[in-house]
């Protein structure tokens, strides 16, 4: 199909049904009908198997209508593209549509208090029973785990194979008695998270994703898809401002859910788009040791930004090579935030140790003071990025590993 | 010039030591930091009353002990390693030195036995707590002692009985006294990132204050060694124990089949922690040395504030990224640490600042010599 | 504006590297480090004849190419990479875009065809190659053109056939030329810590220069601009080499049984390295284009010679560092490139000086706006 | 006895027996005979059997009178000291006196091109044959190793133990056609060490050290020696200024020898002396920048000063504790050395790139520049130290070895 058809139809399409009178949900299953929900997904399973280019269409028709789209992001979307990548065909119908139609929130129980880095050490235990996997465990890092009806889980039914192969993934119903959600506050007052404990859940024989064992398999997919950055955020395609109308009003009211956990997230990054002002407004720009510090920040974040255009304007141009973006941007992400928290501190001189709606840039600042430390830990830790930039891009060996036995026999937190 | 402690002194930082490992559990940190006043009566009295701590430093003539900086640095590194919850910073240390260097007979011969034992909290009003360049820049005094003007960082503002107050006279600097009930006087509590030392807005209209004593820019100085090596104390008592505390942890923490102790990465981060911490608590002990046999004009004194408000950042940092994740959360007690060294790091006068007097110090002494 | 190399670039810079991977060898590069004028002439003339590689950034109408910044940088990156000896920085970057951007027209189609074609070798005596705001404090120019002064470090000065000179006037700052047998020029060879790129020290005294052009604020600016990006892209060259053998190196050395480069500390230290030149690779390519853009009063020229200088630096210590004792001897290549990266570090302004100016042209920039 | 018993006899002994115009040998030769050379050690052995105090008191006599003692640093003091607490009765008779006198020069053959950091292992064959070791191999970093009539050798005698059990300890005779020695240059020019080439070498059956495959034992008591400092330097009884006479002249000439290797030794430390001065003369020192970076060098030189000194009077003062002095003292050592080379930089601007003896302090500065490297990695480098400070003084966990079979399994460079 021609873009100028794609085009065509979809306006026509939007002409026809779109009201911003519609509830959300009633829309969004009429996108789904027509298969606008997910062009770029199969045609069997409500898309239309279009190219990233034809995809690209509908978005920015999406955009200059400011017409409301499916329920696309968060952990929803990690769930939908896994099961659309390793479901089965039942597990698709079942579970894909009310995904896009936003009826259905969806969780990742994937870390564990004793696996961190180290996710496939989890050790959440699936037992097979007659009629159901049993699961017993603890999960933690959550989001949104309190609003979800659904969770994608990775859990351990073998304990006698390597680690990696004894994992099975499922879909858990989280509105369960076996399901217990607490939300679990940070250093910086956000609660952006929760532990959830599992006693006795239970999970049908048939929401076993990629069958048993294959769990490791699933989840590379899931987290392949997390770390493109579809974990969170706004979609694209979902309008700036909330217009008038019942779909904008309920969209709102989503989106408020679905972006609670992350409105601290610019904090975590250190702000240095406020050191320029703030060190003006302060005279702190007067300092030559001030300006050195602001300067090194500059470097960084220039270069950091710099760097990530580069690499995106050689994928375009069809560059190959090994291009580490990724594990650098992050780690380089840490440098740059504890560097703005530092020259921050220097601008603020003693006022540094204010918080609350009074103190600098309506509390802005020691929210980034206190919330800095999460940028190198959260997404896999510098240490871990270090390793990867190290193996994968450098080709340096490999540490041996001590956690290739059976299971149960690796040592563990309080073992 | 004395290098290490002699046999008494390390027997007071046992009692030390043990008091505060008694009576400043996390536990009661963690209550303390949830209330107003910001520090349990009880274990004040018990301070102040059997063990005397607020007079440790302060002259045996206005009811003090007559010990000297060394044994105050004992005390707040005990206090830093607990974090501890309570006013002696701003009554015994900012209050107490404030007093002694700047008071008149009269007023420390009323009012220091008061701190000394504990029964007064006063707080001192210098600056913003940033430089000494700016003291008195905050608050006026009229020749009638009417005082006039606004302080946004005033530690345990809102507990304190009394406010010693240095403020900007027609010429001068003058020190003053003034209860904290007093006409004229609004005190607001301020958010704090640390909860652990609670802060508070002091405004001044008209207050009716007491004049107690005079500033000069070389009494302003030693107040400025002393508090800053006090505080460095507390800091490196905070670094010490967060070391202590991560190691362990990282001993007992399993990833990917070892602990994480094990891995080159943690271990060359702590022996590089380790040796921040060691030359900060040379140089702090040494500033104590120091100051206690009188020497002036020493660069140690910043040098120490400079050394151990870095070393207690930079291990609260590492210790929150050893532990991943739950080093981040609010039930994981690190952040008390991490909050305080933040706050610790820019109370008079940041890193930055205190190294660029130690060269200032420098270039005085050798236009002197 | 670009942001990545255009396919001729790319092959411009196959082209180039496989010139300088014959001909600038380290066993090449040793014998010429030992020798007075520190370049082989053939392959200077096959650089400038087969390649015409010193015209490359120069203007089409005084016999150079016609490329940019972009094309120069390609080269010095190859050059920095292979540590190329010979007098290419200094004369075709240095005194051909002095000359250009500071000459009268008839001076430039009398001379810059001789830079372009490689037929002569000049060199430029600015200042003491430390700070734009010094230049032309080293030589004095009567208004009959007689040239006195002395300058510590000119570039290849032994080897040059003219000096290109920036001398003071009686107002503002003139453009000479200066044959270097000229009668009143002395010529010193100077030690210089690296060994592959030659200084000497030139004394004037009343010599007769042709007074070529004349210098205003807004030309030495781009002047530097111009040649910081140029070194820059040298320093990121010689970094990435130093990069790719120290890795290469870990993975063969073996110590406790296992490669070295399997130890998490050495592991890590690559990767931060590498961080840092992708992040010093960035700012230098993106100052190219920008200046082939003609972006004026930009941040990015010295951002790039500042972290592009740091990031050499680094480089070359932890080279020499994760080699162990091999690494500090003679025999071993690495200190060659570390030589030539605390040269370079200083040449046209330490990052310091560079980091101070960024921020002077963020603050010139607001107040135009 | 007592300490003025002490003082008398070695008065009187030196009233009666010192003239400077003795030879270096005569008068050390006589030192010998009185005991007087080595009073610390057994009186079997040439010595007093005294203890560190009146040995002190012997030191102090021989400073006030400016007398030339027994030849004492070097390697040679390693090997003295390593035969005396492993030799046989035999070796200590036969080489002790010819240390002490000065007439045998040694050095240590310990470090191999294939083993720095991990000198346990040293590949080194040594073969045992009817009557005498065949030694073949290579060694590296042999300081002295150009004037030495013997070597202390490490050496593997059995390929089929773990390494540190397959090693022997040998005393070889460096002048014979089996061992050349070569001069290393080093990036600054300097030549201070040796690579020394064995050749079919031979040492007699009588010359092993503690026992076959005791090698690493022995070799430990070296390297203790060696981390005490005895390794360079001059001894603290040799006279400051060389005074009129032939014994003085001689050991001008010897010292000249000892102390060749270490003429740059403290440019390597980065020279912050230099810094204070410097920085006032060039008027650097008005930069604020410039400033910070200086306050920043001088709180680590005072703080490692005042560390040692806090960590000696500790130590005299019978404190207990662990007291991690030395890795940490070393690794201070290295970043003092870095960042005064920094800021040496800062304040040379463009002429840090100049050297020789008409450039900056003499040429000290550029000397300085290319020697601080040398810092972080002789006598163990950073990465070692950081290693040890934390599994000795931290207690963290030691990483899995890879090398604990036999020897001639464990992966090797070049294999």
């Amino acid at each position: 199909m021609s873009h100028d058809q794609i085009r065509a139809e979809l306006e026509a399409f939007l002409d026809a049904e779109f009201s911003p009178d519609l509830s959300l949900v009633e829309w969004r299953k009429r996108l789904l009908a027509a298969g606008w929900a997910a062009p770029l997904w199969p045609a069997a399973y409500f898309g239309r198997d279009f190219s990233q280019a034809e995809a690209l269409v509908v978005s920015q028709v999406f955009a200059e209508r400011q017409i409301v789209g499916a329920a696309q992001v968060g952990p929803r979307r990690l769930a939908a593209e896994t099961i659309l990548a390793h479901g089965t065909s039942e597990q698709k119908l079942r579970y894909l549509p009310k995904i896009l139609t936003g009826e259905h929130a969806w969780c990742q129980l994937f870390s564990e208090p004793g696996s961190g880095s180290d996710l496939a050490g989890a050790s959440t235990r699936a037992e097979r029973k007659a009629d159901h996997w049993l699961i017993n465990g603890q999960k933690v890092w959550n989001t949104s785990a309190h609003h979800a009806d659904f969770g994608i889980l990775v859990a351990r039914s073998n304990w006698d194979l390597p680690k990696h192969q004894g994992l099975s993934y499922f879909l858990i119903d989280m509105r369960q008695p076996g399901v217990e959600v607490r939300p679990l506050k940070q250093m910086n007052g956000h609660a952006s998270f929760n532990e959830v404990f599992l006693t006795d859940a239970r999970v049908p024989l048939d929401d076993l994703v990629g069958g048993e064992g294959k769990g490791w398999a699933v989840a590379t997919t899931t987290l392949s898809i997390e770390r493109q950055g579809f974990a969170r955020g706004r979609s694209q395609g979902a309008p700036a401002a909330a217009s008038a109308g019942r779909v904008y009003e309920e969209l709102a009211r989503e989106l408020e859910i679905d972006n609670e956990p992350y409105t601290w997230y610019p904090q975590r990054e250190g702000r240095p788009d406020l050191i320029m002002q703030r060190a003006q407004d302060t005279g702190a720009i007067e300092n030559d040791v001030v300006r050195q510090e602001i300067a090194k920040l500059i470097c960084l974040t220039e270069a950091a930004r710099i760097s990530a255009n580069q690499v995106s304007a050689h994928q375009k141009s069809g560059g190959q090579g090994v291009l580490p973006a990724g594990s650098i941007g992050k780690l380089g992400a840490s440098v740059i935030a504890r560097h703005a928290a530092h020259v921050h501190t220097m601008i603020s001189g003693a006022s540094a140790m204010l918080s609350g709606p009074d103190s600098a840039a309506d509390g802005v600042i020691a929210e980034t003071l206190i919330s800095v430390p999460a940028i190198s830990i959260a997404g896999g830790t510098d240490e871990i990025q270090r390793n990867i930039i190290a193996e994968r891009v450098l080709g340096m060996p490999k540490e041996q590993r001590m956690d290739t036995g059976p299971f149960r026999d690796i040592p563990r937190n309080g073992q | 010039m004395q290098t290490v402690l002699s046999e008494d002194q390390e027997q007071f930082k046992h009692v030390v030591q043990r008091f505060f490992d008694t009576h400043s559990t996390t536990t009661a940190v963690r209550k303390l930091a949830e209330t107003e006043t910001g520090f349990d009566p009880l274990v004040w009295a018990q301070l102040s009353e059997t063990l005397g701590l607020p007079g440790t430093h302060l002259s045996e003539q206005y009811g003090g002990h007559g010990f000297g900086p060394v044994e105050l640095g004992i005390i707040l590194e005990e206090m830093g390693r607990t974090l501890y919850c309570g006013p002696f910073f701003s009554s015994a240390v900012m209050a107490g030195y404030a007093l002694e260097l700047f008071g008149d007979d009269a007023a420390k011969i009323e009012r220091l036995p008061q701190i000394a034992d504990g029964s007064i909290r006063a707080t001192l009003i210098l600056d913003d707590l940033n430089h000494p360049s700016r003291v008195g820049g905050l608050i006026k005094a009229t020749p009638a002692g009417a005082l006039t003007g606004s302080a946004p960082i005033v530690l345990d503002g809102c507990s304190a009985d009394v406010f010693i107050i240095v403020a900007q006279e027609d010429s001068g600097l003058g020190l003053f006294a003034l209860a904290s009930k007093a006409q004229g006087v609004e005190v607001a509590a301020q958010d704090s990132i640390d909860m652990t030392r609670k802060v508070a807005r002091v405004t001044l209209n008209q207050a009716a204050g007491t004049r107690v004593g005079s500033v000069s820019p070389q009494d302003l100085n030693r107040f400025w060694d002393l508090t800053s090596v006090a505080l460095a104390h507390e800091m490196i008592g905070g670094a010490a124990r967060l070391l202590d505390e991560t190691v362990e942890y990282t001993k007992g923490r399993y990833q990917f089949g070892r602990p994480i102790g094990s891995f080159q990465a943690l271990k060359h981060r702590c022996a590089d922690l380790l040796m921040s911490l060691e030359f900060a608590k040379a140089a702090t002990h040494h500033a104590g040395f120091c100051l206690a046999a009188n020497a002036q004009e020493t660069i140690y004194p910043s040098m120490a504030k400079a050394m151990a408000a870095d070393c207690f950042m930079d291990m609260a940092r590492a210790a929150i990224q050893l532990r991943g994740g739950i080093g981040f959360t609010w039930e994981n007690d690190t952040h008390l640490w991490f909050k305080r060294a933040k706050c610790d790091e820019v109370l008079l006068g940041a890193p930055y600042q205190h190294r660029a007097r130690m060269i200032d110090i420098l270039q005085e002494a050798q236009d002197v010599a």
